[in-house]
């Protein structure tokens, strides 16, 4: 029996390096930023210390149970010891000190993810974070640039070197943005915003996605981030601004209703305006559901025999002909905001 | 809900045409053979309405490993449809629904009741007990978990299972998002079923400190019962939580509250809290008594008393307390404080502490003992590295700021099949073969039992040491499919490949099952394996009498059947019968459980008058039993004497 | 029925447990209602009032160490009102605190 | 279980056999669980506590002369449920019986002003569906009425059994039990007056 538990250790040891040798390295593991980068290296350092603790327990399983396996003579049995002060004292300590050590590093990553990342030239010091608002529909991503005034859907391009202060909501159901290779995710979240620091120091084309489950058309909300040099960053805000059609309410709504972005062949789009001078939906969570109202969808049970919907077009609905527009500068929009529903 | 009659049973998908089929055929032949074989008289009056612990135990290890197939079923066909890139096996909806029961299926009808099966069944014999505190109310447990069960199964053929996850997260399961039945069978079935565990905890829990042996005291009890203890403390008050979440969310879905909702200012968050209060204190709950069944073997095979028996205990007490103070890290993500995200981070870390003791208390248990490698023993010796893995990584894991890059990943998938299925399910496979004897009277076969452990033990890890790489490479979990351009293909494949071997391992155990029953040797002795430590062993017949012990044993230090035979002391000599008062079955519990099934089933569909037509007809039951001053019985010294003298041959 | 009884007994610890409730009711409603101090500092006060007269339920009418059980009773209730602090503080703040808040209207 | 070789006839009645005494701590653990329930109902409720959306806030709408009448009837009844208790000892069935109909009169008055109270929310148009607010503020009142409701219910089963059986071991624990539940709907309802009525009406 032995002989076929050893060979089960062995093997466990050796398909770890074999599968790191077998694919490339793993997407969290090759940071393309600061933010991944603390990320990576904590938890590099955490596998190290579980790893010698695993490697300890295998080695300490392995002697025992070749030594202490029942044969004839049993002259290394001895029932009587059950406890020993010093070895409880030993595996209590040792525990004890490794996760303090894991524990410092951790709590200063999490107040350090809490801010932007620190800019390496006294130049980027003077620069702002690039503000992108995410916004997460059923199943698309909106990328809003308020200060560009320009908003695009499942794309977005930031500068290198910048850190982003992306500004998380949902228009519905839970999401959490992520993308690997910049680091960490965090939640969208209707009616709530958060704020998710991230920077990219290479350029590239990164893979970024939704990793909260949001439903049946969850597995393709997924979106390109391009890193580019400042200069190309600049040259491709102004193509949006001198090419992209107006976002129009109406055209906003539309995109609230459940589906996949597919007006498009690639799925992407992008717009001049921003959704934000109607509607910012961590102040207001209720607005999705007005607009299905607004454009008679209608939820249906997914074994329901007739999913079809019959929306109305934008001629047939007199809300879209009146200028809905929000002011969220003011701290009374709530009593603006909910007039101007009604 | 707008539901019409046509959607009522779900058609059109051949996977589930095929199951309704089967599940029709297996409805028609279980019913035709009891009528053949006329056992439904037998089957109601020995089974349904018994009181006696060990039958209870039996029907919900049954349960469990019906519904250990169904969830696996689920699993495969989830690893089935990641197998490759772009298969169309399973449609995005169907996979929703399939991931989301084989969730709820895996934690709450496998592990909660295979376990708590085992506790029934062994608990009471290891105190040295003739039955439990309130034998009526376990009876009732049982049901409401059977109803909540069948409920729950029957919604992937009638009307849609949930589709929301097992989590249910709001606002993804509120109406507007998953309309449809669905939701409500989640939250109905688990609703019953909750309410039947929590009455499992009252029961054992005043069991085992009331109803103990002679002699007894705490720190002589077995470890499990020590693990089934603390468990139960923490089902008592982390159960009421999740009754109060559901009961919120059914509010919202059927009833018109806007607690969890988008309008009416709802916090779709205080849901994911309130899940995670009670969803970690649960995750004790079922690895708890893995870590007694553990205890129990490998000192039983090692030939040695627990090491550091005194620290085990207060290793429990400590997780217990713990476990309370930890659900944070199920949401680090969330936009917490840093202050929040650090005290929860430290607190989950320091909970691998006790853990860690423990670990090293079972490896000292070995120490400079007799190791037999039984098939119990392997499954447990198993369990260290596999548990180990899983712990590690929680460790990780725990690390919040590290976490953002894990959390919803098939890390986090990896890490908690690690740490769920070494513990909890090998456990529950250790835990069945090492007391099969006692239940049945004859062991389960050694050789077969050896193939399908080692089967399912590199099937387990090939299957789920692959996707700690896959999260680690991005690949977020829940999702239905892939692209080829992801690089994701091979491990997934190598995942899957190990899935059905878990699969195939599962067979051969059932496969086990039948073939010891035909032909493995019947036990003569209450002590099968010859080994054994704890007051279980001490009957005088392999399968205990319906009142376990003739004469309650006495107890004087840790291990005390062991310390009887080491001293020579024949519990059975002992012919001092006195009449044994035992208590009567009933059937109200059954009729109960099945009006709150009707009930709900009503709820589900929002037909409100069947749920008040249910209601009325609980409350009447309860009426009923109110007025029942049924007091049991007494078995006569004659009876016992007849019994003990047939099991002494 | 060969209990002891005590008839005739008075139920003094009834009537002083009950009059000490209303009077901490009345106190805590005025100091609610016609006080004009903190918020924080009356939500303390009240809160405090609340607890003595829980406590005051808890033994006084309720018996709660009587009986072979009292102990072990009396550990289960104050664990249990462990776990409630936890649930109700834990909730609180993770739902008000960190950026969870920052969007909601108020 | 019962072990009737257990009997201490020094006991109160409702200790006396093995059986009383383990329903007696059994229903103390549930009352153990039933903190975890209501203080998961008041934490929610927190959570919520502003959360108000179009809706009122409490301060518009909660009555305090209302409140105060329900909290004296609420007392009171758990004094005379008490006194219930202590006639018990005193082996006194129709003492029983006499202060265990007046608790549940009491009961049902408390019961009667929180209805007219939802009543009169729901003409004043609030109700479950108004914001998450007052969703919580009638499920955690409704979980402690619905309580109360079965309290009443329970204990006019055993006066019923009470009255014809007599008090034996049996009868006593259970009346004893069903004490226990209605001190502590008082010891929620304590909470309830402090934490949703007293802090909603300052400000």
């Amino acid at each position: 029996m032995l002989k076929k538990l050893k060979p089960l250790s062995l093997l466990l040891f050796l398909a770890l390096p074999l599968m790191l040798a077998g694919c490339s390295t793993p997407e969290v593991l090759d940071p393309k930023g600061p933010v991944a980068s603390q990320q990576s290296d904590l938890i590099i350092l955490s596998i190290i210390f579980m790893l010698t603790i695993v490697a300890v327990v295998f080695v300490l399983l392995t002697i025992i149970l070749v030594k202490y396996r029942e044969r004839k003579d049993h002259d290394k049995y001895s029932p009587e010891l059950h406890g020993s002060m010093l070895l409880e004292t030993i595996w209590t300590i040792i525990p004890i000190i490794i996760v303090v050590i894991l524990a410092v590093p951790t709590v200063r990553t999490i107040y350090s993810l809490e801010e932007a990342p620190q800019p390496k030239t006294a130049e980027a010091a003077n620069e702002d974070p690039l503000v992108v608002h995410a916004t997460s529909i059923n199943w698309k991503w909106v990328f809003t640039y308020p200060d560009e005034d320009i908003e695009t859907v499942n794309y977005l391009h930031i500068p290198i070197h910048r850190p982003v202060e992306f500004k998380l909501t949902s228009a519905d159901s839970m999401a959490a943005l992520w993308i690997p290779s910049l680091g960490g995710q965090k939640y969208n979240m209707a009616g709530m915003q958060t704020t998710l620091y991230l920077q990219a120091d290479h350029v590239g084309t990164y893979d970024g996605r939704n990793a909260n489950f949001t439903g049946e058309g969850f597995n393709e909300q997924r979106f390109k981030v391009y890193a580019d040099e400042e200069a190309d960053y600049q040259q491709w805000v102004e193509d949006v601004q001198n090419s992209a059609p107006e976002l129009t309410q109406y055209t906003y709504d539309n995109l609230l209703i459940p589906g996949v972005y597919d007006k498009t062949d690639d799925g992407t789009a992008e717009f001049n305006g921003t959704h934000l001078q109607w509607i910012d939906h961590s102040k207001d969570a209720n607005y999705t559901l007005e607009a299905w109202d607004r454009l008679g969808y209608e939820p249906k049970n997914p074994h329901a025999k007739d999913k079809s919907q019959n929306l109305l077009t934008e001629d047939e609905i007199p809300y879209y002909q009146q200028d809905n527009t929000v002011d969220y500068s003011d701290e009374n929009m709530d009593s603006e905001e909910h007039a101007s529903h009604e | 809900m707008d539901l019409k009659w046509n959607e009522f049973i779900i058609t059109g998908d051949p996977l589930i045409l095929g199951a309704q089929i089967s599940i029709l055929l297996g409805g028609i032949a279980v019913v035709a053979a009891l009528t053949y074989f006329k056992k439904w008289s037998w089957l109601w009056k020995e089974w349904l309405t018994s009181v006696d612990h060990k039958k209870l135990g039996i029907m919900y290890i049954l349960s469990a490993l019906l519904m250990l197939f169904r969830g696996g079923i689920d699993g495969l066909m989830i690893r089935t449809q990641l197998a490759k890139p772009g298969m169309e096996f399973l449609d995005p909806q169907h996979y929703n629904e399939v991931f989301s029961t084989h969730g709820v299926i895996m934690i709450l009808f496998m592990a909660m009741p295979f376990l708590i099966g085992l506790i029934n069944y062994i608990v009471p014999l290891q105190i040295g007990a003739r039955d439990v505190a309130f034998p009526y109310l376990n009876n009732l447990s049982f049901w409401t978990f059977f109803v909540g069960m069948a409920l729950f199964n029957i919604s992937f053929i009638i009307g849609g299972s949930p589709d929301a996850g097992w989590t249910g997260y709001t606002p993804l399961a509120t109406n507007e998002f998953s309309p449809g039945p669905g939701q409500n069978y989640y939250l109905l079935a688990i609703q019953i079923a909750g309410i039947g565990t929590l009455m499992t905890g009252i029961n054992f829990f005043v069991t085992i400190l009331k109803m103990r042996t002679k002699g007894m005291t705490l720190m002589k009890m077995s470890m499990f019962t020590w693990t089934s203890l603390i468990t139960m403390l923490i089902i008592i008050f982390a159960f009421p939580v999740l009754t109060v979440a559901l009961a919120m969310q059914t509010f919202d879905r059927l009833f018109g509250s806007v607690l969890f909702t988008l309008q009416g200012d709802g916090n779709p968050m205080l849901w994911v809290n309130l899940f995670w209060v009670w969803g970690h204190p649960e995750v004790y709950i079922v690895i708890l008594p893995a870590f007694g069944i553990f205890s129990e073997i490998i000192s039983t095979f090692a030939r040695k008393q627990l090491f550091a028996y005194k620290a085990m205990v207060v290793s429990i007490v400590t997780i217990s307390v713990l476990s309370f103070l930890v659900w944070v890290h199920h949401f680090f993500t969330m936009g917490n404080s840093a202050e929040a995200n650090s005290f929860f981070s430290i607190t989950t870390m320091a909970i691998s502490i006790p853990t860690g003791v423990k670990i090293f208390n079972w490896l000292f248990t070995m120490y400079r003992g007799r190791i037999t490698f039984t098939t119990p023993m392997l499954w447990s010796l198993a369990f260290i590295p596999n548990f180990v893995i899983g712990g590690v990584t929680g460790v990780m894991l725990a690390m919040a700021a590290a976490d953002y890059q894990y959390h919803n990943t098939y890390f986090l998938v990896s890490h908690f099949h690690y740490v769920l299925i070494s513990g909890t399910v090998f456990a529950c496979f250790a835990g069945l073969i090492y007391w099969y004897p006692k239940m049945f009277g004859h062991k389960l076969n050694e050789k077969i039992g050896k193939w399908a452990f080692w089967i399912f033990v590199i099937g387990f890890n090939v299957c789920f040491f692959p996707q700690y790489f896959l999260g680690l490479d991005g690949m977020p979990r829940r999702i239905s499919t892939y692209l080829p351009e992801d690089g994701w293909t091979g491990l997934n494949m190598i995942s899957t490949i190990g899935a059905f071997m878990m699969g195939l391992a599962f067979l051969i155990f059932v496969y086990n099952i039948y073939y010891s029953w035909r032909y493995s040797p019947r036990e003569k002795t209450g002590d099968a394996w010859g080994l054994g430590r704890n007051l279980e062993w001490a009957t005088t017949s392999s399968i205990p009498p319906h009142y376990n012990f003739a004469v309650l044993p006495e107890v004087t230090g840790l291990d005390p059947y062991w310390d009887m035979k080491e001293k020579g002391l024949d519990q059975q000599k002992n012919t001092d019968y006195k009449p044994i008062h035992m208590p009567s079955n009933s059937s109200t519990p059954a009729i109960m459980s099945a009006l709150m099934g009707m009930a709900a089933f009503g709820l589900v569909f929002q037909w409100y008058w069947v749920g008040i037509v249910g209601a009325v007809g609980i409350f009447i039951t309860m009426i009923v039993r109110s007025f029942d001053y049924n007091d049991g019985y007494y078995v006569s010294v004659e009876e016992i004497k007849e019994t003990e003298a047939k099991a002494n041959k | 029925m060969s209990q002891q009884t005590k008839k005739g007994h008075f139920p003094w610890k009834h009537i002083i447990g009950f009059l000490i409730s209303i009077a901490l009711t009345l106190v805590a409603f005025a100091t609610a209602l016609w006080t004009d101090w903190s918020s924080t500092t009356i939500f303390i006060i009240i809160l405090i009032f609340a607890v003595i007269q829980a406590a005051l339920q808890l033994v006084m009418f309720m018996h709660m160490t009587e009986g072979e059980d009292g102990g072990l009773i009396s550990g289960n209730t104050l664990f249990g009102f462990f776990i409630a602090i936890v649930i109700i503080v834990g909730t609180y703040w993770l739902m008000t605190s960190g950026h969870m808040h920052m969007g909601m209207s108020m | 279980m019962a072990h009737d070789h257990n009997v201490n006839p020094n006991a109160p009645l409702e200790y006396q056999s093995e059986a009383g005494r383990l329903n007696i701590t059994g229903f103390w653990t549930f009352l153990g669980a039933e903190i975890a329930l209501f203080s998961t109902l008041f934490a929610s409720y927190f959570a919520l506590q502003s959360r108000v959306g179009d809706g009122p806030t409490s301060i518009e709408m909660f009555e305090a002369g209302l409140v105060m009448i329900m909290t004296m009837l609420l007392l009171t009844s758990s004094f005379t449920c008490g006194l219930a208790i202590h006639e018990m000892r005193a082996n006194n069935v129709k003492g029983v019986i006499a202060w265990m109909i007046i608790t549940l009169i009491l009961g049902a008055g408390f019961i009667g002003y929180e209805l007219y109270e939802f009543v009169h929310y729901v003409h004043e148009g609030v109700t479950l569906g108004t914001s998450a607010h007052w969703s919580m503020f009638f499920i955690l009142l409704g979980t402690h009425g619905l309580h109360v409701s079965i309290g009443i219910g329970w204990i006019i089963l055993l006066l019923i059994q009470l009255a014809r059986r007599g008090l034996t071991p049996k009868t006593a624990s259970k009346v004893f039990i069903s004490s226990l539940y209605w001190h502590f709907l008082d010891v929620v309802w304590i909470f309830i007056f402090t934490c949703v009525y007293l802090m909603g009406m300052v400000n």
